[in-house]
């Protein structure tokens, strides 16, 4: 933190900007998309793609993720496998089961 | 004795106790969001009927509030940034912006509920107004916690600023790291509850 | 006190600075991590007793169905047991609560509050906690669940009474009990949250200089791991607990389905709700849980062996890795809780192979140990034997565990006795004697004084005994098909008749448990002022909290300087050396 | 081990319980090797190795790799096990009988405490049913004016199965989750409310005489219906009957039912 020199600091500043624009523009892009009354498979599938999208500018540049260290890194993603096994696994039980 | 790397990174994880911490915690609340949405996932698709979200819940307002989230995240690092450059009085307009804009995050999620309990739609109602009460309810708490930690940044605990500003400045990097975790969720929570 | 005052007075005597904190600050809330751990380990323990004191009761009811309860049966009070005898209400608050207050305020507390706290700071060299306060607030969130838990007998309708799992819909419509339970269980999700953070932290962050990984203690690499397994598998039961909370609380239907009939009454709720939700959010938790009460225990039965033997532990790196892929692995075999709740081939045959894949790295830790013997030069101390008793123990517990992983064998074992011996098995010979190991083993280095061998010895045997003589006839009864939870113990049923008379036995046996516990209690008390005095390292043990430490530690900051380590954690016997063991901060 | 494990277990009368059967023994064979090799080992080492006669350990230890041949041992086992043999039984188990077979159904409601049986009789149909029915008088909320429902048979607590005809049992519940376990069926599943289960099985074995109602109940030797799973307060006392008939007497007790029935109905 105290490595980041004055000029980094403003030039970071202005990411911030860029990337609030994009989150806003993203937002009403979503909020766009729903009136167009898709089919619901791919009115989730698009949703969920831009809040992907958003999400990933939030952690990558507001929660500096994109110039993290390894340790948080593993940590997220060994939370994410079990993330992913907990949505998964028990949509997989539910369409594989008896009756 | 003193408890290293409460400051400065410790050489081989490059990391402060504190920060580590924080994303630990932000593990939990993802496993603990996960499953929340796991729930919903579960419940609709084994659903016989379930509203389209924009169809009972308000959009325009829910997308105001999602701008109002945004807007605070922003402020969030502007805050940390004026703060590395050493300047705490704008860092003091930043953070204040931000508190207030949870504080306006709250107000319309309160006339929401308001609006939704006029119409006697409570979370008993059905499996939807169950998600959606439990999940924004939940979300709601978090922003709360958020403001209460920001207020108190803010207030007693800027005399830190003064003694330790390396140590102050990462308690803010902290609790914005938490804060835009909080604006995350809501990016998700948004689409999945309100859009489809 | 500004950095540079502090400074000027860590120069001089360090103690004298902190006689200054007052009395609660020190004890009660204190932020030290020995204290903390202290405070941990007394709570826990009395949990502990209460549990078993629980299950003696219910122990009574399954070998004497409908006959007073002695002693206290008038206690009791005449809505759970009129005129002493116990009623099936009160069996299943008693069943419930035996089973959460063991898992979550006892033997959990035990092994990561209580050994955690006090001993991963001083096994790595630090001086601290890595946060202090939070220590401080876990301990204090773990109290007050715990206390709701146990007033939780008080309210109308008494305890939760849907067993520990709690599944819906029987859960959400039980008395209030249930309630309290949930919203203990959030105060103790959370205390368990703090303290995981603090763990992980703790031990990346503060390790001695030189620790480096491959040179931690296997106790630390068990707490390492149980903190990953408490801190992302809690959480999705803290979403349960807040949904059931919903469903009880608000009216909501999460759990319940459409159509519920109790009692011929239509239940008015909205319906659409799962169960099985439920179930796999419990499990997606109770599953790596159980883990969590074993890896810290074979920590404790590692390190003791390890010293015992005089020799090094055979296999450490095999070991790691394999208590790292078992923490791993318990994150997706959950639903092997669940064959029989309607599932097909694919999914079942998912969780049959995880399951049989996470039996692999038990195999390996326990291989390695029993392999570590070889060559030792064994010595037959207290702590020791409970730490042997463990291996065979766990064993038959681990064993048994792998027909229940079978779906088809499940069909028959499923919530049979089989089950209740399984991870009886696990838990109270093998977590619960690695437990009292750990408390022969370092109760020098909290108090400077020995426990008696003799007391301990009186302690073990009878245990060891009456042990096996409460467990081992329950895998009979599974296979006879005597399902668990049941209030009278089977005795209306034809298929149990032929094994039922093995209920007093097993009763007799755990009031004998119970006896066999009194020259422990003795021993722990007397020892604290009487005990023999020690130097700081009485078993010539290598790690850092038995040399670099005195005995007890010190106050604030355990050690007089923080210890640099240069070598491995179990440097027994080494060839290159004369000294008989080399401690990990010797210089080289 | 089967002659071990068979003083215990209760006797089998499904086709597929000698698959289950043959599972458990070969597991706990596995496990008595295991468990008995180690131990041999274990108490060698313990008496070889002790202070006494060991004064000086050894660094290094064991050096071969026996272990690891062991490990490989065990994970083979355990796969064959799993492959060869669970993941196949689990499949049959699963598999409705085939079409071609005149399987019978059967549908088990349980409730507190209480398990509600329902034949759909001679039409092979079951009635149609609706909670807003139900009372004491009929506890499934059978709807009589359903003409499929006019030959339905109920009972409750008694389940009575021809033999060598295969089963489908349809499993529900009305308010909480039971476990229907027929231990001598080597048959137990969940009752989830909310959920239709089927079980699948043969019987393939009358039941005999001693174990017959009414004379079982007196010496306590009845095959039972047994609830598995903690469903409240009467949950040890959810008990119900079960009894596997040749065919004629199975025809013949239904052919009572049915007599019993029709009065109701006309
Ligand atoms: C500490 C606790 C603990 C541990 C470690 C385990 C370990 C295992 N458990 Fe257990 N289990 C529980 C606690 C535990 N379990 C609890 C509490 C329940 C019931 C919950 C409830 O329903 O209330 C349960 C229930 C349970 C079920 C569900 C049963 C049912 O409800 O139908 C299953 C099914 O797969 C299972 C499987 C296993 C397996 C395969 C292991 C494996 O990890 C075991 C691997 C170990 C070995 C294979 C041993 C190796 C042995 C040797 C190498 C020989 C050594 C010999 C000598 C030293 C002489 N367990
Ligand atoms: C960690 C978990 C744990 C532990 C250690 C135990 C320990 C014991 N359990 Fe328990 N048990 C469960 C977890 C545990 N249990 C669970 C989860 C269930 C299922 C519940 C359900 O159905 O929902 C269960 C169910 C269960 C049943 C089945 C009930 C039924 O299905 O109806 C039985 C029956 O005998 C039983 C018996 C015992 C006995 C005799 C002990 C003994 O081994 C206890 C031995 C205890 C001691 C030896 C303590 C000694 C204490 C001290 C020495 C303290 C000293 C104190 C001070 C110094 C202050 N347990
Ligand atoms: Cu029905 Cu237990
Ligand atoms: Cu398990």
């Amino acid at each position: 933190m105290s490595g980041h020199s004055v000029e980094e600091i403003r030039r970071e500043t202005r990411v911030y900007i860029l990337v609030f624009v994009a989150l806003a523009v993203l937002t009403l892009v979503t909020v766009g998309v729903s009136y167009l009354h898709l089919s619901f498979g791919a009115a989730v599938g698009l949703a969920l793609f831009i809040a992907s999208i958003k999400g990933s500018l939030v952690a990558a540049f507001f929660m500096h993720l994109i110039s993290e260290r390894r340790l948080v890194y593993a940590v997220l993603i060994l939370t994410m496998i079990f993330f992913v096994a907990l949505i998964l696994l028990p949509l997989g039980g539910y369409h594989d089961r008896l009756g | 004795m003193q408890i290293p790397y409460t400051v400065e990174p410790r050489p081989d994880t490059g990391l402060y106790n504190a920060k580590l911490g924080v994303w630990l915690f932000l593990a939990s609340e993802v496993m603990l969001f996960g499953a929340l949405f796991s729930a919903l996932i579960l419940l609709r698709t084994g659903a016989t009927s379930w509203p389209h979200g924009y169809e009972v819940l308000n959009v325009p307002l829910a997308t105001i509030n999602t701008m109002v989230l945004i807007t605070s995240s922003v402020s969030m690092v502007m805050s940390w940034a004026a703060l590395r450059l050493g300047d705490f009085g704008k860092y003091r307009k930043w953070m204040g912006l931000t508190f207030l804009l949870g504080l306006i995050f709250m107000v319309i999620k309160t006339i929401e509920y308001a609006a939704k309990f006029e119409h006697h739609l409570y979370p008993s109602h059905d499996n939807f107004m169950a998600t959606y009460f439990t999940l924004t309810g939940l979300h709601g708490l978090h922003v709360l916690g958020g403001m209460i930690v920001i207020a108190y940044l803010l207030g007693p605990g800027s005399k830190m600023w003064m003694t330790e500003p390396e140590r102050y400045t990462n308690r803010v990097e902290v609790i914005g790291l938490y804060w835009h975790f909080v604006d995350l969720v809501w990016i998700f929570l948004f689409p999945t509850l309100y859009l489809l | 006190m500004s950095a540079s005052e502090e400074q000027a007075v860590g120069a001089q005597d360090h103690a004298a600075e902190h006689h200054e904190l007052p009395f609660w600050q020190r004890y009660i809330f204190s932020q030290d991590h020995k204290v903390i751990g202290l405070q941990y380990a007394f709570t826990a323990l009395c949990f502990l007793l209460f549990g078993f004191c629980l299950m003696l009761i219910m122990r009574w009811q399954l070998a004497f169905p409908g006959r007073p309860v002695p002693i206290i049966g008038g206690l009791l009070g005449s809505a759970n047991a009129p005129g002493g005898i116990m009623l099936p209400e009160f069996y299943n608050q008693l069943g419930a609560m035996h089973g959460t207050i063991m898992v979550f305020l006892a033997v959990v507390p035990l092994l990561v509050g209580a050994y955690g706290n006090y001993l991963v700071p001083l096994q790595i060299g630090a001086p601290d906690m890595a946060f202090p306060k939070l220590n401080m607030a876990s301990y204090w969130c773990y109290l007050p669940g715990g206390l709701i838990m146990l007033a939780s007998f008080f309210v109308p309708g008494g305890a939760a009474n849907s067993g520990w799992t709690s599944y819906p819909p029987l859960s959400n419509i039980a008395t209030s009990g249930q309630t309290w339970w949930l919203v203990g269980m959030i105060f103790l999700i959370t205390s368990s949250l703090l303290g995981s953070v603090n763990f992980i932290v703790t031990i990346f962050q503060l390790r001695a200089e030189g620790l480096d990984f491959m040179r931690l203690p296997m106790f630390v690499w068990s707490q390492l791991v149980t903190s990953f397994l408490l801190l992302l598998a809690f959480p999705p039961l803290e979403a349960a607990g807040i949904l059931q909370l919903m469903d009880r609380v608000a009216g909501t239907s999460f759990f319940m389905p459409s159509g519920l009939v109790v009692s011929g009454e239509v239940l008015e709720v909205a319906g659409g709700g799962n169960p099985l939700l439920w179930q796999h959010l419990f499990w997606f938790l109770a599953h790596p849980e159980v883990y969590v009460l074993i890896l810290p225990a074979m920590g404790i039965v590692a390190e003791i062996i390890a010293n015992n033997t005089r020799k090094p532990l055979w296999g450490y790196r095999p070991m790691v890795y394999s208590a790292v892929f078992l923490g791993f692995m318990s994150f997706i075999v959950w639903a092997h809780h669940m064959f029989l709740t309607g599932m097909g081939t694919a999914i079942s045959s998912f969780f049959q192979t995880t399951t049989m894949i996470i039996s692999v790295p038990s195999v390996v830790i326990l291989s390695a140990l029993l392999i570590s013997l070889w060559g030792g030069s064994i010595r037959f101390n207290t702590p020791m034997l409970f730490a042997l008793a463990f291996l065979p123990m766990f064993g038959i517990g681990g064993l048994t565990g792998l027909p229940l992983g079978l779906a088809p064998s499940d069909i028959h074992l499923h919530d049979t006795y089989y089950v209740i011996g399984h991870f009886h098995y696990v838990v109270a010979p093998g977590t619960i004697f690695a437990i009292f190991a750990g408390i022969y083993y370092w109760f020098p280095k909290i108090t400077g004084r020995q426990m008696s061998e003799r007391l301990g010895k009186l302690h073990f045997w009878p245990s060891l005994i009456f042990m096996n003589g409460i467990f081992m006839p329950m895998f009979v009864q599974g296979l006879a098909g005597v399902s668990r939870r049941l209030y009278d113990g089977g005795a209306q049923y034809s298929h149990a008749q032929g094994v039922l008379h093995w209920n007093a036995f097993m009763s007799m046996s755990a009031f004998g448990l119970l006896v066999a516990q009194i020259p422990f209690i003795i021993n722990l008390f007397v020892s604290i002022r009487w005990g023999v005095k020690v130097g700081s390292n009485p078993w010539d043990a290598t790690t850092l909290e038995w040399v670099a430490a005195p005995s007890p530690p010190v106050a604030h900051g355990n050690f007089p300087e923080l210890p640099v380590v240069t070598r491995g954690p179990y440097e027994y016997s080494p060839p290159e050396s004369d000294e008989s063991f080399l401690p990990q901060n010797a210089v080289a | 081990m089967y002659s071990i494990l068979s003083r215990w277990l209760p006797e089998n009368a499904a086709a597929h319980g000698a698959e289950i059967d043959r599972m458990m023994v070969l597991m706990h064979w596995l496990m008595l090797f295991l468990f008995v090799g180690w131990s041999l080992y274990f108490v060698y080492v313990l008496f070889r190795f002790r202070a006494g006669r060991n004064a000086q350990a050894s660094y290094t230890g064991v050096k071969s790799h026996f272990s690891s041949y062991l490990e490989g041992g065990v994970v083979l086992a355990e796969a064959i096990l799993l492959v060869g043999f669970a993941i196949p039984a689990w499949a049959r188990w699963v598999t409705p009988h085939s079409p071609d077979v005149d399987a019978l159904q059967v549908r088990v409601v349980a409730e507190q405490f209480a398990w509600n049986v329902h034949y759909p009789g001679p039409d092979g149909v079951f009635g149609s049913v609706d909670v807003n029915l139900l009372d004491a008088a009929n506890p499934l909320g059978l709807d009589r004016q359903d003409p499929f429902a006019k030959d339905d048979v109920t009972t409750i607590n008694q389940l009575h199965l021809p033999v060598n005809r295969p089963v489908t049992v349809l499993l529900s519940s009305k308010d909480v989750i039971h476990s229907f376990f027929l231990p001598v069926m080597r048959v137990k599943q969940d009752s989830v409310p909310g959920m239709e289960i089927p079980v699948h099985f043969v019987p393939v074995v009358t039941t005999p005489e001693e174990a017959q109602l009414p004379g079982c109940a007196a010496n306590l030797s009845c095959w039972e219906i047994a609830c598995a799973q903690l469903c409240g307060l009467g949950h040890y006392r959810m008990r119900g009957f079960f009894q596997v008939h040749s065919q004629a007497d199975f025809d013949a007790w239904m052919d009572e039912k049915l007599k019993k029935l029709a009065p109701a109905t006309s």
